[in-house]
């Protein structure tokens, strides 16, 4: 029974917690368009302008350097607005499906962090229903990124395998390994994998020792 | 008019292009000098300080201590200080409110280079200066 | 112990309901800046190539009144980006406080909606920990919308009092009204600011009766 009424409590945590994140994810998004997008556009309009002057002072080739460089202006605030619209949620999920985000994701992560990761897909190339699609890459993302900032491994593996009636990902490191259960104060990526999978009726199995590096492995039914 | 010294700036701005780029534009003004410039609103008042200027230019979102925090600060320890604010922010709630802790002045960073040049004239001048824009949803 | 169960379940609902809340902003918001800024800024790249051959064909003047109408388009790009940054929560909020951020909102909604809206500051414009800021304001943001989308009423209230030792909001309306103990499928407004005002030590009370309007009121204590 109090595991049932502690259950309840973590449950309530859970939500709370969900809250709070989507609370801070709000602002550091309000703030990262505020001090990037929207002070370069702000910027090219007030050197927009100026290019009528310098022509006046000091001729069209002058104005036409200052119009190439805004332009690198504005290339590069476009490269950083499609980091924000990427991190949000990689448009290629809904318009590619899973495989190809997935690769692209990892090979990112791979170059940011200096972590050696392998993919493998050894199922099909299918689509799935879009909250599927979303929650095994939400997966995988959290998996590598406990990975990333727990396990300090040597290589991280990472294999799907999408099949008509069923979808199947698995997370490997040879990292530093934890005990699945013992419960972490403040630590909400696992639970809500485990609700997530819970939501799609399917399973999400954690193999972890200390020292002895991490398995993840969820599996989703695929109905309808 | 009558002869008078240069108008002394400084730049706050947590933005290094935007920066440059109103540097650039008040640098064209022969009346102009710009004597400083720094990136968050502590800094402001060291700077304040250090080159006692006519008119402050004030970004409002920066790190640490934002601009209407400085703002207030200045306004109490220089109030001969003048400070015209530069800001994303279009909403005249902002435009209400830094008015009232003591700005001089409200420019949206997207003003035309006249307006900018203008604005600081104004201000050092001892006058007010809203952007138009934001003076119609006042 | 059964009522345990069941309000965990609701609270495992919930949780899972704003994931899924979350997923569909990030999807939509990838979208907004896709199709918005991100557009505006590839098309101003193209066309400020653009400006150097005009220059050629047409001269300088008309190389000119390209630049400007570039600015134009910017203009107007910057203008979506700022309503952007409003929708996922106003700066306001943390740079200048609950008042105006308020008041400025119930300003906006009453002329999106033709709602007709009141809003009374009655205590003093004092700031409050973050959280607590936003939790009031995502309050008051819920009830009004609730008010509009469910009541329609001939005005609604909204009054607020802040204190150093504890923040009151009140939401009336004189609407519908609706039965506030018959639990809805699928409604997580008033379940997620229940929530809240639990994880913030506070009281909501809902009175309403169907006929009657609905007057919603939330108290949270002041600590720290
Ligand atoms: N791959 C891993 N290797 C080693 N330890 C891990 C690994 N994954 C998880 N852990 C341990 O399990 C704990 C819980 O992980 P969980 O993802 O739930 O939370 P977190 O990563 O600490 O925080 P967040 O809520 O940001 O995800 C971690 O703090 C860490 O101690
Ligand atoms: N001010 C109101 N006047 C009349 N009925 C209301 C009012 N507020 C809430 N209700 C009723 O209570 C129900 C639950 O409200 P709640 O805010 O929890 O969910 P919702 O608004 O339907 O959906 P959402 O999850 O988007 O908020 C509503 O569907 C409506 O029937
Ligand atoms: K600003
Ligand atoms: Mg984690
Ligand atoms: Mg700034
Ligand atoms: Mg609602």
């Amino acid at each position: 029974i109090s595991d049932v009424v502690a259950d309840a409590r973590e449950m309530q945590k859970f939500g709370l917690k969900i809250i709070e994140a989507q609370e801070e994810e709000r602002k550091r998004l309000s703030r990262e368009i505020h001090d990037g997008p929207a002070q370069t556009m702000a910027h090219v309009m007030l050197r927009s302008e100026l290019v009528e002057r310098i022509y006046n002072e000091d001729g069209i080739e002058a104005a036409l350097a200052e119009i190439k460089s805004l332009r690198g202006v504005v290339k590069s605030s476009l490269a950083e607005v499609r980091r924000i619209i990427y991190d949000l949620r990689p448009m290629a999920l809904d318009d590619l499906g899973l495989v190809p985000t997935i690769s692209k994701y990892l090979k990112n992560f791979q170059e940011q962090t200096g972590l050696n990761i392998s993919f493998r897909n050894i199922g099909r190339e299918i689509r799935l229903p879009s909250e599927m699609e979303v929650a095994i890459f939400r997966f995988i993302q959290e998996s590598v990124q406990n990975a990333y900032k727990h396990a300090d491994p040597k290589e991280v593996k990472v294999k799907i395998e999408l099949e008509p009636t069923q979808a199947l990902a698995v997370i490997k490191d040879d990292g530093k390994g934890f005990n699945p259960e013992e419960k972490k104060e403040g630590s909400f990526g696992l639970m809500g994998m485990r609700e997530r999978v819970n939501m799609l009726d399917g399973q999400l199995t954690i193999t972890s020792k200390p020292g002895d590096g991490t398995l993840i492995m969820v599996q989703i039914p695929i109905t309808g | 008019m009558s002869e008078r010294e240069n108008i002394k700036i400084v730049i706050i701005d947590d933005h290094q292009l935007f920066r440059e780029g109103v540097k650039r534009i008040l640098a064209m003004e022969k009346t102009f000098d710009i004597l400083a410039e720094g990136s968050d609103g502590d800094t402001a008042l060291d700077l304040v300080r250090e080159h006692q200027p006519d008119v402050v230019l004030m970004d409002i979102n920066m790190p640490n201590v934002n601009g209407v925090e400085a703002t207030k600060s200045l306004v109490e320890k220089f109030p001969e200080v003048k400070v015209l604010i530069l800001s994303i922010h279009d909403d005249e709630t902002y435009v209400t409110h830094v008015l009232k802790t003591g700005a001089d002045g409200y420019l949206l960073k997207e003003m035309d280079t006249d307006a900018l040049i203008e604005a600081v004239k104004v201000v050092a001048d001892g006058g007010a200066y809203i952007h138009p824009k934001v003076t119609h949803n006042l």
